[in-house]
């Protein structure tokens, strides 16, 4: 057993590595399920496409214990502020898919009633596609966002929401530059 | 109830289904057609209960901004919106369709919840999307808008609040 | 890169929709629970679930909740947009005195989408794909609702095939949309493993839609003029595994749950409903057949082919949870009934009527002949014009009466299309149901009216 | 001396694992001060608007008062077990009393309807249990036949 063999185990592992992979393997799901893609991640949570292989066993209902938001459905207006009141109250570090075209651009109801972006609202990591996007499609946002996890940076903070001790309120959330992660295909 | 009431129902119901002229769906779907003044709408809608029609099945209004000339029975001048009750009977299996006309300038109709409880959700929907008031609802306030909102969406003159998308009509991508 | 989210020129709505989409206040002023003191009798009485105004030795009697209790015992709470036994985002305010549920107010549109207002924009060949996306537990009802209407006003009648391939796909859904509700109903109750059981099963209903219509959900499949495409060929072997494993699994739910004394507990005797009450609430679908009223409108309002099937309509007799839940257990057993006299009877022929003027020419055609191709473009961009008139449409969807209104005036696009949503009229018997429970019963009396807030909204 | 020594060693652990706990949490918590939503109480999304009610009915500070009596209870019996060998049926009479006495105290609260919650409307108590064939109906319908109604 040559001494590269030693490259990926317990022993060798920088400290970021393992704590990366601890986070990266145990992400639990809030459930945040809006629209029709919230039947689909309830399926992708049952027995047929089962995420808790993924480490996501146990969809938290309170945004206390969960480390991420998957935006399922479509985001109206009314529904806004409570998204981001639940995005703020979500324990650091946290994650969000927006799940299903709805929530990345607002879909094909392009009106008065719907946000146009769940982005411009809390800041997303994964945009899954489809209308809803089927279960596999889940899965593989799932798989980019442990993806983005293991390559990311282990400290940066998301996105830190301005006080609104500083007098007028900020639009929310300070837009970091989106960094353009070029996430290779999860191994 | 008042003796011109039922006369206002039997004369619209006498008409057996709603005067031809309207044009209706053909087939399983056609239904009586009830044509009240706004204020004999109470009294018709009353004396369709009395006569069986237990259950108030759906209530919505249309508004006829752009499409003034539909075809309306003689003697029943188009207002700008149309309040639409849908009555329906569980023991002799029919529908009713109440339509009545509500001018643009005081867009106010009695409403429908003493006779029929279920009415309530229904009429707060139409107010909230049409402006239409309800006189005597117990609570009309907005239901499915926030409550900050301005404007009555579903109104034709409001505008369905597009944002420019890149490859329909937008300038080139920013 | 311009810095306003929209693009220049947004209109105000947009620039609206931005400061909307920053940190506001979440309440909703007047659409909220207010303290008793300061709400209208009428409100009041609405609110505690007295509902009908019978003399005084009726059947409601509002005196079993003390409604006089000081207003700084008790507390206002929010059963909220986001929380895990809402169905989706109904938010439920509720008075409580310790645990007791005193008044409820379901204050909803958090999932408002404009659907109506979007479909004043969308012809009529695009309408369906608007609709479906009403009711995301059953989406195939949705879209036969609009068709039947579509085709009303077109005074077209479409082939015997497509009739019975459309009345295979509904009772198809209504048999996964119920499934579903099993499997929600026993996580709301804490029987994790009826989740699991109720999607297991759903997922073969939704393998073979994906199969025959290219989708799990959202369909677009039922169209004005018929259905999109043939039933795969092997069809019958498909449904006739899902037909016996469902129906075999169906008793083992009931082994599963019904024995179990904690299921009892919260199901039997919990959210009763009179049928005077329900009938008055506008009530539809399986609470208003628990009460003991036998409506169904696939028997007593015939549509499609129903009259030619031989089914039995389920009615409960209290009216409580435990009604509900079996009489959707057993409308699962009915549909699979359907589902296999729908079999032995499917008609050959075309599945969608002939008419050029509706139904687009076949692909091949469309390279040989030029009046093929001028109808396929005409059909896919302006879309075919419906005569002016209007339509109320009400057909059995699995939660109730869902009704298509649907007005138009000569063009090609609905000018005004309202669907009646049953959920929507259900959710006001919630404050009758709950009255006087603990806010376990309310969680159970939530599952039990089985909204579908894509329904509630639109 | 000697006697004390592992009280002495316990008191310093403590101290240690205190202090280093402490130390941890300075190091490795977020330096930024959390913000004003984040703080705020969990309200399924809302922003709260009212604030939390201050009274709360008896009933739950009843369910307080019985997990006392037992907590109570329990702490008692700790240094029972260590010498009930040598105390022999002397002891196991003695708990049984003690016991026996705490016990009251909880059917008194049992009896007073500590644990009742609610009204909890029920129908009348009298109902066999039902099954699900039993407790619906099934209204044939005649192929062929519309329209018949209930």
């Amino acid at each position: 057993m040559g001494l590269e063999d030693l490259q990926h185990n317990f022993l060798t592992g920088r400290l970021e590595d393992l704590v990366k992979w601890a986070r990266r393997n145990s992400v639990w799901p809030a459930t945040f399920g809006l629209a029709c893609c919230a039947i689909e991640m309830m399926a992708v949570g049952a027995a047929d496409f089962d995420i808790s292989r993924l480490g996501m066993e146990v969809f938290r209902a309170s945004p206390r214990q969960a480390d991420l938001m998957i935006v399922a459905g479509r985001v109206s207006q009314k529904m806004a502020p409570v998204l981001r009141q639940v995005y703020d109250q979500m324990m650091e570090p946290k994650w969000v898919i927006s799940m299903g075209v709805c929530a990345s651009t607002g879909g094909m109801f392009n009106n008065y009633a719907i946000v146009q972006g769940v982005d411009q609202v809390v800041p997303v990591d994964v945009y899954a596609p489809g209308c809803p996007p089927s279960p596999e499609t889940l899965l593989h946002a799932i798989l980019t966002l442990h993806e983005k996890i293991r390559t990311g940076a282990i400290t940066r903070r998301r996105a830190r929401p301005v006080d609104d001790s500083e007098g007028e309120r900020l639009a929310g959330w300070v837009a970091e530059a989106p960094d353009a992660v070029r996430v290779a295909t999860p191994r | 109830m008042t003796d011109p009431a039922p006369r206002a129902a039997a004369e619209h119901a006498a008409a057996g289904s709603s005067p031809p002229e309207v044009p209706r769906a053909q087939g399983r779907w056609t239904s009586e057609i009830g044509f009240p003044p706004r204020d004999r709408y109470h009294e018709l809608v009353e004396s369709y209960k009395a006569s069986g029609f237990e259950q108030l099945s759906d209530l919505t209004a249309v508004d006829y901004l752009t499409h003034p000339g539909r075809t309306l029975p003689a003697g029943v001048e188009p207002g700008r919106f149309e309040v639409v009750a849908n009555l329906l009977s569980l023991s002799s299996s029919r529908r009713v369709r109440v339509r009545v006309q509500v001018p643009e300038d005081d867009a106010v109709v009695d409403t429908l919840w003493d006779l029929y409880p279920g009415a309530e959700a229904m009429e707060r929907e139409v107010f909230d999307l049409f402006g239409i008031r309800f006189l005597g609802h117990p609570d009309l306030t907005r239901i499915l808008m926030p409550e900050d909102w301005e404007g009555h969406p579903l109104r034709k003159d409001y505008g369905v609040g597009r944002v420019p998308v890149q490859f329909k009509e937008a300038p080139g991508p920013r | 890169m311009s810095d306003a989210p929209g693009f220049p020129g947004a209109d105000d709505i947009s620039v609206r929709r931005a400061s909307r989409a920053a940190v506001a206040e979440t309440s909703e002023g007047a659409q909220e629970l207010a303290t008793r003191t300061t709400t209208p009798p009428a409100e009041l009485r609405r609110e505690v679930g007295a509902v009908l105004r019978i003399p005084e030795g009726g059947v409601v009697d509002a005196g079993d909740v003390d409604v006089e209790r000081p207003t700084d015992e008790t507390m206002i709470i929010n059963m909220g947009p986001q929380h895990p036994s809402t169905h989706g985002v109904l938010r439920l305010m509720l008075e409580l005195d310790g645990e007791t549920v005193l008044r409820t107010k379901p204050v909803i549109g958090y999932l408002h989408t404009g659907m109506e207002k979007t479909a004043e924009e969308l012809t009529y060949v695009q309408g369906a794909t608007n609709v479906t996306r009403m009711d995301y537990l059953s989406p195939l009802t949705n879209e036969l609702v609009f068709s039947l209407a579509t085709e009303a006003l077109l005074g077209v009648d479409i082939p015997p095939r497509a009739t019975w391939i459309r009345m295979l796909f509904a009772e198809l859904q209504r048999v996964s949309s119920h499934l579903m509700w099993m499997a929600t109903n026993g996580m709301d109750l804490g029987s994790t493993s009826m989740m699991i059981y109720g999607f297991r099963e759903r997922e073969m209903v939704l393998a073979f839609f994906e199969k025959t219509s290219g989708l799990r959900m959202n369909h677009d499949y039922i169209r004005p003029g018929g259905v999109a495409a043939d039933l795969p060929d092997g069809w019958e072997d498909d449904v006739e595994v899902i037909c016996d494993t469902v129906l075999r699994r169906t008793y083992e739910y009931d082994e599963l749950l019904t024995g179990q004394p904690i299921f009892r507990e919260r199901m039997e005797g919990v959210g009763n409903i009179s049928a005077q009450e329900a009938i008055a609430l506008s009530v539809t679908g399986p609470i208003l057949r628990s009460t003991g009223v036998a409506w169904d409108l696939r028997r007593a309002m015939p549509y499609l082919e129903y009259a030619q099937l031989d089914f039995d309509i389920i009615v409960g007799t209290y009216g409580d949870n435990f009604d509900r839940y079996a009489i959707r257990l057993n409308e699962i057993r009915e549909s699979i009934k359907l589902v296999r006299q729908i079999v032995e009877r499917m008609p050959p022929g075309d599945y969608r009527v002939q008419d050029r003027k509706v139904t687009p020419p076949p692909r091949a055609r469309i390279d040989e002949s030029m009046e093929a191709l001028i109808h396929h473009f005409k059909i896919f961009t302006e879309g075919f014009r419906v005569p002016e008139g209007e339509v109320y449409v009400a057909i059995e969807s699995p939660r109730g009466e869902i009704g298509c209104y649907l007005v138009s005036d000569g063009t090609s696009k609905p000018y005004r299309l309202h669907i009646r949503g049953p959920s929507f009229v259900n959710l006001q018997a919630v404050p009758t149901l709950m009255r006087g429970g603990l806010i376990a019963d309310a969680v159970a009396v939530i599952s039990s009216v089985d909204p579908v807030m894509g329904e509630v909204d639109r | 001396m000697d006697q004390y020594l592992p009280i002495f060693l316990l008191l310093v652990l403590g101290a240690l694992f205190a202090g280093l706990s402490f130390l941890a949490s300075g190091l490795l918590a977020p330096r930024q001060k959390p913000s004003a939503q984040k703080i705020a109480p969990y309200e399924c999304g809302i922003v709260p608007s009212r604030e939390p009610p201050s009274r709360f009915p008896v009933r739950f500070y009843l369910v307080a008062m019985i997990f006392i009596i037992f907590d109570i209870e329990i702490v008692f019996l700790y240094p029972f077990a260590v010498v009930f060998r040598q105390l022999r049926a002397f002891g196991l009479v003695e708990v049984l009393v003690f016991a026996a006495v705490v016990l009251v105290a909880f059917v008194y609260l049992v009896s007073n309807g500590a644990l009742q919650w609610g009204p909890g409307r029920r129908l009348e108590p009298g109902i066999p249990t039902r099954t699900t064939e039993s407790t619906i109906t099934r209204v044939p319908t005649e192929p062929g036949a519309p329209g018949q109604a209930a």
